[in-house]
């Protein structure tokens, strides 16, 4: 019982950083259709101008600071490039923000070179808060998890509850009819742009120092994702929590578990000769092939149910 | 318009080559392929900057053969192994005979057989691999060369370092030991798992993991807890890069006391990225050729470490660069000429200075021996770790010496050698 | 069929010229450097039978290009170690094709229900799974290593061993020649055609009678085949195959060299490929900021010039058969507009170089060589002289960008009332 | 004389919105027949429902008396049933000529065939030549179709929906947006390829539809509220209630 409350708070903490990441996209790609590829790559900006910045007026400056300069970024992005390419389609847009990702990676390499820099988590947060089966929780852990947890329940009763969240409700499903409600289309797509960079800026923030702040962070973090988005549903941000919670509790219970096929043939009383060539598979034990359950994951649900957990379009 | 196309490529390329060929001189040039983009650029580019320092200082002292000057030559592999073949060829190309790589075994590995398909088929126009980090035992065991050489401690030797320190720590009892699931982190753990038999028989591996590599995993809590449930005091791990940093960071957090004996896990740009708390939380140990903050550094050597601080702006890291060049310049002025088969003759059985001893290239597997240091990440250090101008605060300090010894294995290289 | 005459001729003449290219250069990095660009060019050209004949954008296609990569050396080691029978080396691209319309069949039978922006995540999803894949099943994939195999095998006809390079090239550039002619005949049928007519209005097709998931999976499945081939001969061309070969990263290069050479037309992606290689082989040794470059041209090609070089150059087409006085006409205006984006340009490069400089060598005084010329990047002057041409660039841009649009607008409407008057 | 199409019970919702409720109706073979309403009425929604676009929600569709409301597009297209759309929907990167031959291509058995060449062959090339005159566009068969002006581009629509060689056409407003002259020439264009075929059209301009139907059904609010012929329809009290009377176009 003590395992599995463990094991699910793990995933919980994993999870909640999967959806901070991946919140703003869903956004973007459910209202605006784009499907931006340098997503992560804002998230790593948040990481490196929260290191600059904690550098010299401390960690909660940057907690504001920091998303506050990428929204900023996004919204250029927005404005300069994204609208000029809009005209030409979405896959137009995707592949802009594929140049993007090259770009916003080697920036930062230019700027703050190819090593890791020392972005760590501050003195006054760095302490142990309680222990559950002999390991414990850092502050700095429960403070993530708390700002996750608000940034969901504040994303969404913006969104059911306030004017602008109903237009952008109504967007994500139907979005020809934004335009017909008479707003500033343009415009509502440059603060769209700008705050779901700003939610990958503020994930950044907070993750950058537990997880490492270095120019290759984008590429690794990227795809996973993408898996989120789809797997929760398209623009849907109940099924964006949903979808990062169950990834993190599938990975982090997966790895928990040393058994592979082979233990389970055995266990039925069979054996499989040893130098039988299924045994590169069958001998793989479900913790060693736990990073790719994500796009196992992502591929049956394209198979099985393209809509999403939570979606109401299909893919 | 093809066409068209075709003879603007042409007339550009043509130029290009021109412009490219290379003027005769009397320089004797090193290749060096490592990443120079890319996210392991930083190491690579760092290396070559090691290796320019240390000829430009054989050159200084008068250069080779009455004044012949060493050039090292950069090449970008980007880290992909046909970028590696590709240069490889370009290098033969331009009649290099020296090449020098050490980021990645894999390309290591392309390097080999390149050259010895090239060496085969070329006699007369052979190459030489100087292989100043490439640590995948098999090198100078069943793949072994007459023209590589090896100026780091294997695999098999690190581990066996590591493992003979081990047993004269009587606190650990249990060991975890947590590798990445690719060819180098496979040996590393076959290593561990039979030195351990070996030569520890009283510590218990209690734990044995092979993760997916190279920073896929970005949640190391799990790991953490198995560890924990393990009961181990001891990692034994050949982690690097965040597959090393995320694991130590987890371990702190959650506040899990446990001894890191690694290789590459407390390298000074992990040290960097971690942070003092993180890295001195536990005690992060590695196995190297020497390091500044040792008692016994010779004063000669921290000379050059001065210089080399002078030159680049960081504290010295990889002394088996110093050596390898001072060693091919003496074997190269023994040898009378700079043709790769007669300075591989001297090469062989060669002795060279080291900063504990003298350091020896085995004849039989072309393999450096060498006593090692083990020490782990201290802020309470002399010398503290700089880089690009950039304090760490931080250096190592020694556990003790593991005599060369130790770590001599027996190889089952059957090299075949040209007629002298 | 005069027609066809003519295009098969036109693919002789060009097999021809390639033929002689190493007779011209003939060092083994030239070699290398053309048989690589043999082996994208199909590669290339199978990936815009997807992003340019059939409006289908992927970021996983390198999976049927290594995949097929894989199992060639495979078998190719099998036939050395002869556990499996003597299979020619000549046909090996044969298999590639074989292993790359398996896989090509299978995803493309999932992800092929929705194009655009689904399509590419769908297949991004893919890329990574086969890529993690690699590093896990590692007695298949043998891991980060890849796997090592010695292309002289079996019975040597002719005394043609395919050890050395040239007669790999010649390998390469046969069935370089043979796909390519292929890829370019099946525009031509109505398959082909249908895939364009798909690409530009799927519902319509519908319509028409045709299944548009069928069109789609079908030039899914032809691609994956072709990409199949050329990965069978990257692998013997190195005799090497690693898990780059089916990471996003080979899938992301080759969407550079398709859409930077232009994927709407059928030759864009031939000269992207040449291109990207020759610049990426040469030009990434004298520059660290080569990705950046890359990354700033694909980016401005997309903004700017939707239907890349290629497209850059067929819309010059009606210009030119209308009136060739015309086409002069713009040659001034246009050098104009070149020369301030070209001031502006290295302007640009010398800042970014002289950035990348300091960010990654901190020795010495600063001398850093930018065209040719020594310029000291700790130095204000150098700063001056490029923020001066940057400026100068925007300054000049904003005087002769009109100047080229105005000649343009004139020289289309000529065009278009032309038209209306036949 | 048998029935062409035939809706049974046909109703169509979007989440709480009905939009189609239960409708019936018959289109005769050969007949032409316009569909009227005012805005909003489903007219559109009711054409997506018998082309497949759209799935029923509850009904029975009938073309030639088989069942086609389970169908895909492509498929009910293939059973003989064609249609143009509201919004201009022709493929604009490509030729004039390569559009209508890509409409013939399915109808003459070339299905996905990637081994025969669509310039060689004659017969193929003949039937494009000869529907380009009939619609007319002979002059600007290779000017690619984006670049026609909008009443061509209407045309080689009608051109692209009949090359298949459907029976049953569907012209959704083939008239919308174009001057009198223009009109006038797209009236008789649709007379002429009409004659032996059955059609159904939604027009909104009542002189064309007085001019062109058969007979008229009348849709208001997702409901048939009367079909007959142009004389009846215009004197019909509840109609001229619905619909004529306080429309004016």
């Amino acid at each position: 019982m003590d395992v599995i409350l463990f094991t699910l708070f793990n995933g919980l903490l994993y999870g909640m950083l999967l959806f901070m990441l991946s919140s703003g996209l869903t956004l973007i790609f459910g209202m605006m259709g784009v499907l931006n590829f340098a997503h992560a790559s804002f998230f790593m900006l948040g990481a490196y101008f929260a290191y600059q910045i904690s550098k010299y007026i401390g960690f909660i400056p940057a907690l504001f600071i920091a998303p506050l300069i990428i929204a900023f970024c996004g919204a250029m992005v927005e404005k300069y490039a994204l609208r000029r390419v809009h005209k030409f389609g979405h896959v137009a847009e995707l592949l802009f923000t594929f140049g993007l990702f090259y770009i916003i990676e080697e920036l930062v390499q230019m700027i703050w070179g190819k090593v890791p820099v020392g972005y760590h988590v501050p003195e006054y947060l760095d302490f142990t808060l309680f222990s559950m089966s002999g390991m414990g929780y850092q502050a700095y852990a429960m403070f993530t998890l708390v700002i996750s947890v608000a940034m969901f329940v504040v994303l969404f009763s913006v969104l059911t509850k306030t004017r602008a969240g109903l237009i952008i409700q109504a967007a994500l499903t139907h979005p020809e009819i934004v335009s017909s409600l008479g707003h500033n289309v343009p415009r509502v797509f440059m603060l769209v742009f700008g705050l779901g960079c700003a939610l990958a800026g503020l994930a950044g923030v907070l993750a950058g120092n537990t997880l490492g702040t270095e120019p290759s962070m984008a590429l690794s973090l990227g795809p996973i994702v993408f898996v989120v988005i789809v797997v929760g549903g398209l623009g849907s941000l109940k099924g964006a929590l949903v979808a990062s919670i169950l990834i993190g509790v599938v990975q982090t219970t997966a790895i928990s578990l040393d058994y592979s096929i082979n233990n389970f043939i055995e266990f039925i009383g069979l054996s499989v000769d040893v130098e039988s060539l299924w045994r590169i598979i069958i001998d793989l034990t479900i913790s060693q092939v736990a990073p790719i359950l994500p796009y196992l994951l992502l591929v049956l649900m394209l198979i099985f149910r393209p809509r999403g957990l939570y979606g109401n379009r299909d893919v | 318009m093809l066409i068209k196309f075709i003879k603007l490529f042409l007339l550009i390329s043509t130029l290009v080559f021109y412009s490219m060929a290379s003027k005769a001189d009397e320089k004797i040039k090193i290749a060096i392929i490592e990443p120079m983009s890319g996210p392991l650029a930083s190491v690579g580019l760092d290396l070559i900057e090691g290796l320019e320092f240390f000829a430009e200082r054989i050159n200084n002292a008068g250069g080779v053969l009455g004044g012949k000057h060493i050039e090292i030559v950069p090449y970008d592999n980007a880290m992909v192994a046909e970028k590696t073949i590709q240069q490889l060829r370009k290098v033969i190309d331009e009649d290099i005979r020296y090449v020098t790589q050490g980021v990645g075994s894999n390309h290591a590995l392309n390097i080999i057989k390149t050259l010895g398909k090239h060496n085969k088929r070329n006699p007369g126009k052979e190459i030489m691999f100087l292989n100043h980090s490439a640590v995948t035992t098999s090198f100078t065991n069943e793949l072994c060369n007459f023209y590589h050489f090896r100026f780091d401690a294997n695999v098999d030797m690190k581990v066996a370092a590591l493992v003979s320190q081990m047993t004269l720590d009587p606190s650990i009892k249990k060991v975890y030991l947590l590798n990445q699931n690719y060819a180098y982190g496979q040996s590393f753990q076959a290593a561990a798992r039979r030195l351990l038999a070996e030569r520890a028989p009283q510590i218990e591996i209690v734990g044995d993991e092979l993760i997916v590599p190279f920073g896929k995993i970005l949640d190391f809590n799990p790991y953490v807890s198995k560890i924990t449930s393990s009961g181990a005091d001891t990692i034994l791990t050949g982690n690097w890069g965040p597959d090393a940093a995320r694991l130590i960071k987890a371990t702190t957090n959650s506040q899990l006391k446990v001894k890191f004996y690694t290789i590459y896990a407390g390298i000074p740009a992990a040290m960097n990225s971690m942070g003092a708390k993180v890295s001195t939380f536990n005690p992060i140990v590695q196995v190297t050729e020497s390091h500044e903050n040792d008692s016994t550094h010779p004063d000669w050597l921290k000379e050059i470490d001065a210089e080399y601080m002078e030159f680049a702006n960081k504290s010295p890291y990889a002394d088996r660069q110093r050596f390898m060049m001072e060693m091919f310049a003496a074997a190269v002025e023994q040898a009378g000429t700079a043709d790769p088969t007669q300075v591989a003759w001297e090469l062989e059985g060669m002795t060279g200075r080291g900063a504990h001893g003298d350091v020896f290239m085995r004849a039989e597997d072309h393999q450096m021996h060498f006593d090692m240091v083990l020490s782990h990440i201290s802020t309470n250090v002399e010398k503290t770790f700089i880089y690009n101008n950039e304090d760490y605060g931080m250096a190592y300090e020694t556990d003790g010496w593991v005599d060369v010894s130790d770590i001599t294995l027996p190889t089952t290289c059957k090299m075949k050698r040209p007629k002298r | 069929m005069a027609n066809l005459f003519k295009s098969f001729s036109t693919w002789i003449i060009i097999g021809v010229i390639a033929a002689i290219l190493p007779l011209i250069f003939d060092s083994s990095f030239a070699l290398t450097l053309l048989s690589k660009m043999g082996v994208l060019i199909i590669f290339t050209v199978a990936y815009n039978m997807l992003l340019g004949q059939g409006g289908m954008l992927s970021f996983g296609h390198a999976i049927y290009f290594g995949l097929a990569g894989y199992a060639s050396i495979h078998i190719m080691n099998g036939i050395g170690a002869e556990t499996l029978p003597y299979f020619p080396t000549v046909l090996f691209p044969l298999i590639g094709a074989v292993v790359g319309l398996f896989f090509g069949c299978l995803v493309g039978y999932v992800s092929t229900r929705r194009a655009g922006t689904a399509f590419a995540m769908i297949s991004l999803g893919f890329g990574e799974m086969v890529t993690a894949m690699t590093l896990i099943f590692v007695l298949f994939f043998n891991g980060e290593d890849g796997i090592q195999t010695d292309r002289m095998v079996g019975p040597e006809p002719f005394g043609i061993t395919f050890g050395p390079q040239i007669e790999i090239y010649y390998l390469i550039l046969f069935w370089c020649v043979i796909t390519v002619a292929l890829m370019y005949i099946i525009t031509k049928t109505p398959f082909g055609r249908m895939s364009n007519a798909v690409r530009d209005n799927p519902e319509r097709a519908a319509f028409i009678g045709y299944s548009v998931r069928r069109v789609r999976w079908q030039a899914f499945a032809l691609s994956s085949m072709f990409a199949g081939a050329a990965g069978s001969l990257h692998a013997l061309n190195y005799e090497h195959i690693g898990f780059e070969s089916v990471s996003v990263i080979q899938s992301g290069a080759v969407l550079f060299m398709a859409f930077i050479g232009g994927a709407g037309h059928f030759l864009g992606p031939i000269v992207g490929a040449i291109g990207l290689t020759y610049l990426d082989s040469t030009l990434a040794d004298y520059t660290e900021a080569w990705l950046l470059y890359l990354g700033l041209t694909f980016s401005g090609i997309v903004m700017f010039a939707p239907g890349g070089l290629a497209g850059l150059i067929v819309m010059h087409g009606p210009i030119a058969r209308t009136d060739k006085k015309l086409l002069t006409s713009l040659v001034k205006p246009y050098l104009l507009a070149i020369g301030s984006v070209v001031t502006g340009l290295i302007g640009l490069i010398g800042i970014i170089e002289m950035l990348y400089f300091r960010s990654l060598i901190s020795k010495g005084e600063g001398e850093v060589i930018i065209f040719w010329t020594e310029f000291n990047a700790n130095g204000i002057t150098s700063w001056l002289i490029f923020i001066g041409l940057i400026l100068g660039g925007v300054f000049l841009s904003k005087k002769t960008f009109p100047m080229a649009k105005e000649s343009w607008d004139h020289a289309i409407s000529v065009v278009k009332t032309e038209i209306s008057h036949e | 004389m048998s029935n062409a199409l035939q809706l049974k019970n046909v109703s169509k919702s979007f989440g709480e919105a009905k939009i189609i409720k239960n409708l019936n109706l018959d289109i005769k073979k050969n007949e032409r027949h316009a569909i009227i309403g005012p805005n909003g009425a489903g007219k559109s929604t009711l054409f997506h429902l018998i082309s497949g676009h759209y799935k029923l929600t509850s009904g029975k569709i009938e073309l030639n008396n088989k069942e086609i409301n389970n169908l895909e597009p492509h498929e009910i297209n293939r059973k003989g049933l064609a249609r143009s759309f509201q919004v201009t929907n022709i493929f604009p990167k490509m030729s004039v000529y390569e559009n209508i031959r890509c409409g013939i291509l399915w109808s003459m058995g070339f299905k996905y065939s990637i081994i025969r060449l669509v310039n060689g062959d004659k017969e193929l090339n003949n039937k494009t030549n000869s529907l380009l005159e009939e619609i007319n566009l002979k002059h600007c068969a290779h000017i690619p179709a984006g670049l026609l002006s909008y009443a061509d581009q209407r045309a080689l629509e009608i051109g692209i929906t009949i090359a298949g060689g459907a029976d049953t056409l569907m012209l959704d407003e083939p008239t919308a947006g174009m001057s009198n002259s223009e009109t006038e020439r797209a009236v008789n264009l649709i007379k002429q390829i009409s004659e032996k075929r059955t059609l159904v059209v939604v027009e909104h301009d009542m002189g064309v539809v007085f001019d062109l139907a058969d007979r008229i059904s009348v849709l208001v609010y997702g409901e048939i509220i009367a079909t007959d012929t142009p004389k009846n329809i215009r004197e019909n009290k509840a109609v001229q209630e619905a619909y004529l009377g306080t429309e004016d176009h």
